[in-house]
């Protein structure tokens, strides 16, 4: 069938993309070329879960307003100049995105947009997906994110038209160093896991994390006498209730860990319903 | 019969037992019908009825005690009982609120099950999925066409299977064209035929819908969905755990992803009975009510797009992105928020993300009202959305719609007040239902914009009333085959999910309705009687998330009998979106 | 239609600047996945976390390497892998402006070098999740004779471990039953 | 001299030049739609060149036709520039009189604009599409709608002033005073409507393939041919606009052919022009489109006004 290569008998096939010209990549770089200040863009959605359609929509709206570079969205793939493909390809859209593909007058750029454009994203090896635009049509620039907010994707559409060049490039970390440095050691291990996993419970991976390091911070610097003291001047410094809370909670914990006897246990899973605390502006 | 008589015969319902005189209701009228009778959570009971009773059960249920078909599924429960298994899950809103889901044990052998579609036609769509799913054949289903498996699956080959394939395998295409039927009720082949067609420039995803015209008045029109199943059902089950599965959710639609994600996390905390701390639920409630502004605000924008108002269309879309940068501070991502943790959120809202967020709460509400009121009074806009594509009460009972469409045709459908005790933090946050009579466009446009107040007052006041404590619970197990529903209300309406845990840290069998699952089967008596010109339109109205019908649907952006050239389908939309196309 | 002028004229014009000014996003935002290769134990949390299988790690013994990647193509920025890295050695970045021409632009790793074992010699763990283990044991107080004995146990492959555990004679007292009938 | 002799070689420089001049300033104009439209969104959009660099880009892509294409296809483009061409030629914009009279004649000028439509519903079937007898029948629906009026008006203006030529008609207006101000005025607004009409503007449609919008035969040509549509589309607007002002705003126009005067008039009618386009374009980002069903309702008074023009005539009012 074509376009279609069989793995394992007939019960497994993968797609094979469309070949290219020899000559398309003058032509390209000539249509690039051309299509600076005034480039047609045209959307394929080979089945996004429209995240990526709604994303490309926000920027053609006022606030990214891609028109003000020419870049106009067309809604027929004969004035196109762009093709922008959304979408892990799934089986049924294959088809007819190889007709919009083919409908496109030659030359044409073909954007890969979004995870699932890219390389299949979260579906990449779904039973009925084939995984990516470039499993069928040969893809120019790819434009990752899920979704790519409007501005990635105006980034997107000038490194396409070589307005700017693309900052990423391949990586590979070679680290002399073959030890891991530990942080706060100031800190007992077994208190400071506590610390750790009760911040992530109170204020989730981001700000726990950083609450975390910045508590530890400051009782690193402390003795037992002056850590309320430090303590709370650290908490007017950062004049935040749901700190104060946070912390407050963090520490009654370690008392309780280094004393054995309960502070004041203002434990995470408590049913009573908590009296609300409310931003004061 | 009618609501009371229940009281006669029910006892007094148990301490956490609510709802469980619609169980002795069927005890009493369909006397040993229930095989099995489960209680999932305090509101939501599974019964397994006699194949012979299921659809008098359904019947009772539905029509005389106001219940809502939510979500029809199958399962494939051969290793757990030897049987396959197909659930109708009921959403009753008569004067007790609860979740009853009917169950029937399917013969593994001869793998047939009555469909309930005839008397209930909003089982359509469910039955024909468990069909190409587990290839069970519903006895007395009106329409035997196939709806998720795109034209080129093998006839024999129905994935959610346990036994049928590996998740990732591909098998070879059985044809090279598209071989679907559209079919035409009421006109005939002297009807012209109208692809509507979808790849449309602000249309946030291509749709795919025949119209049978008759001049320029629509007599019938049909349609083609799941042009992008993709298997996530059976991804969910095989290669992820848990909480991928949470991120998962989340991209079933780009648009209302964290309603879906959030409901997900509910199936299993209700299964695993986990305790979600308050804050966490709040911070659910908040996203989902930022979820709803956006996406309304996208809805508003396009009904005025599609009667030609476009820099209403835009000027919306400017305030839209207020929101969009509200999710942003919000959850670090414009769009699919991935917040959710089974047993919690993964971020919390800090002084900062409060007082920022309500800054911009009061800035879009003060903007957006400007913008209704230019809206309102701008010329035309009346006459074109005001009595068109009206969906009529009784179309609407039967097909259980849910979301701004069914408010509009007059029904008090809301998961966030009917459920709103057991979903999140809706009890406690201030808010009213809106409901319009008139079931036309512009009652579905006012509700919408009614929701969108409401929305900006509950995101205030839920990052003005956050709860203390923690945000996450952990440290419980995942005990296998335990079940229960999951729902939230979507922008569009409601979506519900369902899910049964496994016992490798996987789930055994997870199922998500998405809200535009439900409303899709009603577009077609939306559609009948109107002009061409309206239909964009009418189909808009009804806010279609392509991807949302079965998690991840698009329609086939060009698809169309093998003779037409692909972008055809294009320019027919855009001219008959037109009034004029040749016009200068 | 008077009511539009109004709020247009007040309004202005709302386009953003970017790409000709640097755009502003929020202190949390989650973009590229930047890795710190030096704090990375090639401890493989991110990759069974990942619900894209964007990371993938594999293990070559023919080389005595570990190799860590990250296609930024597949990754869907949900920022598991930052919530599980133990030592932080994994954050989601500001940077959004990701577009490239190359695909293989999109790809990123790290090789790490694995540890030998100490009796056959064959590489089987990684080094640097070799010595975090034993720094942290060192942190929670395990010093001298115990110390030296936990690195000289964890250097030593499983294979190894359980063949020594088979000839450990000198734990089994052959005599034992024999003295309790006495 | 009268309209059927051939006119002075200066005269047909002059004719041609204008024509020419309207053809370069076309995309200048639907360029100057974008940006008001860009305005009115609350967009930076494009700069008003933008529209030169589309056609320039247009220009030189592959132009591919659908396989069932026939030649009307192919002549369509073409016959919109002509026809519009020579109206253009006719016009008395700078001049009090019309340089090229043998297409100076109103009758001849409304037909030419029929000519136009009619080429253009004729390709919407050529294409063969589905929609394309729908659409065409909106189409001359819609002609039928507006002609009349169009006619109505403007024959009231000719006996008004008791000639059809355009060039007279705009003499006669522009220094003989007016006899019959109410009828001329009456007449005036409503030649107005009826050729914003033919602009194209919504609420009753839109001109510009703005990015939400798709022409329906537009959709089918590609490079170069949808370059000579966009312009065609562009000329027209334009040559509408200029009708209008030739006829019922004619002042501050050259005498005669000498070149201060007519550097004036062009000045002048630059001015005349931006007015016309702010105006139209200010009307059609402010309103939704008006249904089809419905349009007759806006058209009918409209005509019902016009007869009123003519029975003013009568009166002598």
């Amino acid at each position: 069938m074509k376009g279609i290569k069989q793995l394992v008998g007939t019960a497994h096939t993968q797609t094979v993309p469309v070949a290219q010209a020899p000559n398309s990549q003058q032509l390209k770089d000539a249509l690039i070329k051309q299509i600076r200040r005034s480039a047609y863009v045209y959307r394929v959605d080979c089945g996004g879960c429209n995240g990526c359609e709604i994303e490309i929509f926000a920027a053609t709206t006022p606030v990214f307003d891609t028109e003000r570079f020419g870049i106009k969205v067309v809604a027929s793939p004969r004035h196109a100049d762009i093709l922008l493909f959304t979408g892990a390809v799934t089986r049924a859209m294959r088809a007819p995105a190889l007709r919009a593909y083919e409908a496109a007058p030659d030359p044409k750029i073909v954007v890969s947009y979004g995870a699932c454009g890219c390389d299949g994203g979260i579906f990449h090896d779904l039973y009925c997906v084939w995984g990516g635009t470039d499993k069928i049509v040969p893809v120019d620039v790819y434009i990752p994110g899920c979704p790519p907010t409007p501005a990635a994707t105006i980034y997107g559409f000038a490194v396409a038209l070589g307005l700017l060049d693309q900052k990423l490039h391949a990586k590979t970390h070679q680290p002399e160093v073959q030890k891991a440095s530990l942080k706060h050691t100031g800190i007992p291990l077994d208190i400071k896991v506590m610390i750790e996993r009760q911040a992530r419970l109170l204020a989730g991976y981001v700000q726990g994390q950083r609450i975390a390091d910045e508590v530890m911070d400051v009782l690193a610097t402390c003795s037992a006498d002056n850590v309320d003291s430090k303590i709370a001047a650290y908490l007017t410094k950062k004049d935040d209730p749901r700190l104060t809370e946070i912390v407050n909670i963090l520490l009654s914990q370690t008392m309780e860990a280094l004393t054995g006897l309960s502070g004041c246990s203002n434990s995470t899973g408590e049913k009573v319903k908590p009296r609300e605390v409310t931003a004061d502006e | 019969m009618t609501n009371n008589t229940v009281e006669l015969y029910s006892t007094k319902p148990q301490q956490g037992r609510i709802g469980k005189q619609y169980v002795d209701g069927v005890n009493h009228f369909f006397p040993s019908a229930i095989i099995d009778e489960e209680w999932q959570t305090e509101n939501q009971v599974t019964i397994t009825v006699k194949m012979t009773a299921l659809v008098e059960v359904m019947k009772w249920l539905y029509y005389d005690q106001g219940g809502w078909l939510a979500v029809t599924f199958g399962n494939d429960e051969r290793s757990l009982n030897g049987h396959f298994a197909v659930y109708h899950s009921l959403s009753m809103e008569g004067e007790v609120k609860s979740w009853v889901t009917v169950k029937v044990l399917v013969d593994a052998d001869s793998q047939e099950f009555v469909s309930v579609t005839p008397t209930i036609p909003a089982a359509v769509w469910g039955e024909r999925e468990v069909r190409d799913m587990y290839g069970l054949h519903p006895v007395g289903l009106p329409d035997e066409r196939r709806l998720v498996l795109p034209d080129d699956w093998p006839e024999d080959l129905h994935p959610l299977r346990k036994d049928a394939m590996d998740y990732r395998q591909r098998p070879q295409p059985t044809s090279e064209t598209e071989t679907y039927q559209f079919d035409n009720q009421l006109g005939n082949d002297s009807n012209r035929i109208v692809p509507v067609g979808p790849l449309h420039i602000t249309s946030d995803e291509p749709g795919h819908f025949r119209l049978f015209v008759d001049g320029e008045d629509i007599v019938d029109a049909d349609y083609r969905m799941f042009y992008v199943h993709r298997g996530m059902e059976k991804l969910a089950e095989t290669r992820m755990g848990y909480q991928e599965v949470a991120q998962l959710t989340d991209r079933v639609c780009g648009i209302c992803g964290f309603t879906h994600s959030v409901g997900y996390s509910n199936t299993i905390e209700n299964a695993l009975s986990v305790d979600v701390p308050f804050r966490a639920k709040m911070i659910r409630t908040v996203l989902l009510e930022v979820e709803r502004l956006h996406s309304h605000l996208l809805n508003i924008g396009l009904s005025s797009h599609f009667v030609g108002f476009d820099s209403g269309f835009m000027q919306f879309f400017r305030v839209r992105e207020k929101t969009m940068e509200l999710a942003e501070l919000l959850t670090g991502a414009r769009k699919t928020y991935g917040m959710n943790l089974i047993g919690g959120v993964r971020r919390d809202f800090l002084k900062d993300q409060r007082l920022k967020g309500i800054a911009l709460v009061r800035e879009v509400r003060k903007t957006f009202s400007e913008l209704v009121d230019v809206l309102l009074a701008t010329p035309n806009i009346e006459s074109r959305i005001a009595g068109v594509g009206i969906l009529a009460k009784d179309i609407a009972r039967d097909f259980s719609p849910v979301g701004p469409l069914i408010r509009a045709s007059g029904f008090k459908r809301d998961a966030r007040i009917v459920h709103g005790q057991s979903l999140e933090s809706y009890g406690d946050v201030p808010f009213e239902l809106q409901s319009m009579e008139n079931g036309d466009v512009q009652s579905r446009v006012m509700v919408r914009i009614g929701e969108v107040f409401d929305s900006l007052n509950i995101v205030e006041y839920g990052l003005d009333h956050l709860p203390a404590g923690a945000i996450l619970t952990e440290g419980f197990d995942y005990v296998p085959n335990k079940f229960a529903l999951g729902f939230t209300e979507a922008p569009r309406g409601e979506n519900v999910h369902w899910s049964m845990t496994g016992d490798n840290q996987k789930l055994f069998r997870w199922r998500c309705r998405a809200a535009t699952y439900a409303n899709w089967p009603t577009l077609r008596y939306m559609l009948r009687g109107n002009t061409v010109a309206d239909a964009p339109l009418i189909i808009g109205s009804l806010d279609p998330c392509y991807s949302c019908t079965d998690r991840v649907t698009i329609v086939d952006t060009k698809k169309k009998r093998s003779k037409t050239i692909p972008y055809k389908a294009i320019e027919q939309y855009s001219i008959n979106r037109k009034h004029s196309p040749f016009k200068l | 239609m008077f009511k539009l002028l109004k709020t247009v004229i007040k309004t202005g014009e709302a386009t953003k600047k970017y790409p000709f000014a640097p755009l502003e996003v929020c202190e949390d935002f989650r973009g590229k996945p930047e890795l710190d290769a030096e704090q990375c134990l090639s401890c493989g949390a991110c990759t069974r976390a990942c619900p894209a299988n964007a990371l993938i790690m594999e293990t070559d013994v023919k080389t005595g390497t570990r190799r860590w990647e990250l296609s930024m193509a597949r990754c869907i920025y949900c920022g598991r892998c930052e919530e599980v890295c133990p030592t932080k050695a994994i954050t989601l970045s500001q940077n959004f402006e990701l577009a490239v021409t190359r695909k293989e632009d999109l790809y990123e790793e790290a090789v790490f070098s694995l540890a030998d074992c100490c009796q056959c010699g064959r590489p089987f763990v990684a080094r640097k999740l070799l010595e975090y283990v034993l720094d942290t044991l060192a942190q929670s107080g395990v010093t001298g004779e115990q110390l030296k004995l936990r690195r000289q146990q964890l250097e030593t492959c499983p294979e190894c471990r359980r063949s020594n555990n088979m000839l450990d004679s000198e734990n089994i007292s052959h005599l034992r039953y024999l003295e309790e009938e006495l | 001299m009268s309209p059927l002799e051939m006119p002075a070689s200066g005269w047909i420089v002059l004719a041609v030049a204008q024509a020419m001049l309207m053809l370069m300033f076309a995309p200048l104009a639907s360029g100057f739609s974008r940006v008001l439209r860009a305005k009115i969104h609350s967009r930076k959009g494009p700069g008003i060149l933008q529209d030169y660099r589309d056609i320039a880009k247009l220009l030189r892509r592959q132009s591919v036709a659908p396989s069932n294409a026939g030649f009307i296809f192919w002549i369509m483009p073409w016959v919109l520039i002509v026809t519009m061409l020579l109206i253009g030629m006719a016009l008395p914009t700078v001049t009090q009189v019309s340089p090229f009279p043998i297409s100076g004649d109103i009758i001849t000028d409304i037909y030419l604009l029929a000519i136009f439509r009619f080429f253009f519903a004729l390709a919407g079937i050529d294409s063969n599409s589905m929609f394309g007898g729908l659409g065409s029948s909106r189409e001359l629906t819609l002609g039928i709608l507006v002609e009349p009026i169009l006619i109505l008006t403007i024959v009231v203006v000719a006996l008004a002033v008791g000639t059809t030529d355009l060039g007279y008609i705009s003499h006669a207006l522009a220094t003989t005073p007016w006899h019959q101000p109410l009828t001329i005025i009456l007449a005036g607004v409503i030649c107005a409507f009826a050729l914003f009409i033919e602009m194209g503007k919504l609420p009753f449609d839109s001109a510009e393939a703005e990015q939400e919008l798709q022409e329906g035969p537009v959709t089918e040509y590609s490079g170069a041919s949808l370059a000579m549509v966009k312009l065609g589309l562009g000329l027209k607007q334009l040559v509408v606009a200029q009708l209008f002002l030739a006829i019922f705003i004619p002042w501050g126009k050259a005498a005669s052919l000498n070149a201060d005067g007519l550097f004036a008039a062009f000045v002048i009618l630059f001015i005349k022009l931006l007015v016309v386009f702010l105006i139209a374009g200010i009307a059609e980002n402010t309103m939704a489109r008006f249904r089809f069903m419905k349009i007759h309702r806006a058209i009918f008074p409209a005509f019902l006004v016009a007869v009123l023009a003519l029975v003013f005539l009568i009166f002598g009012w």
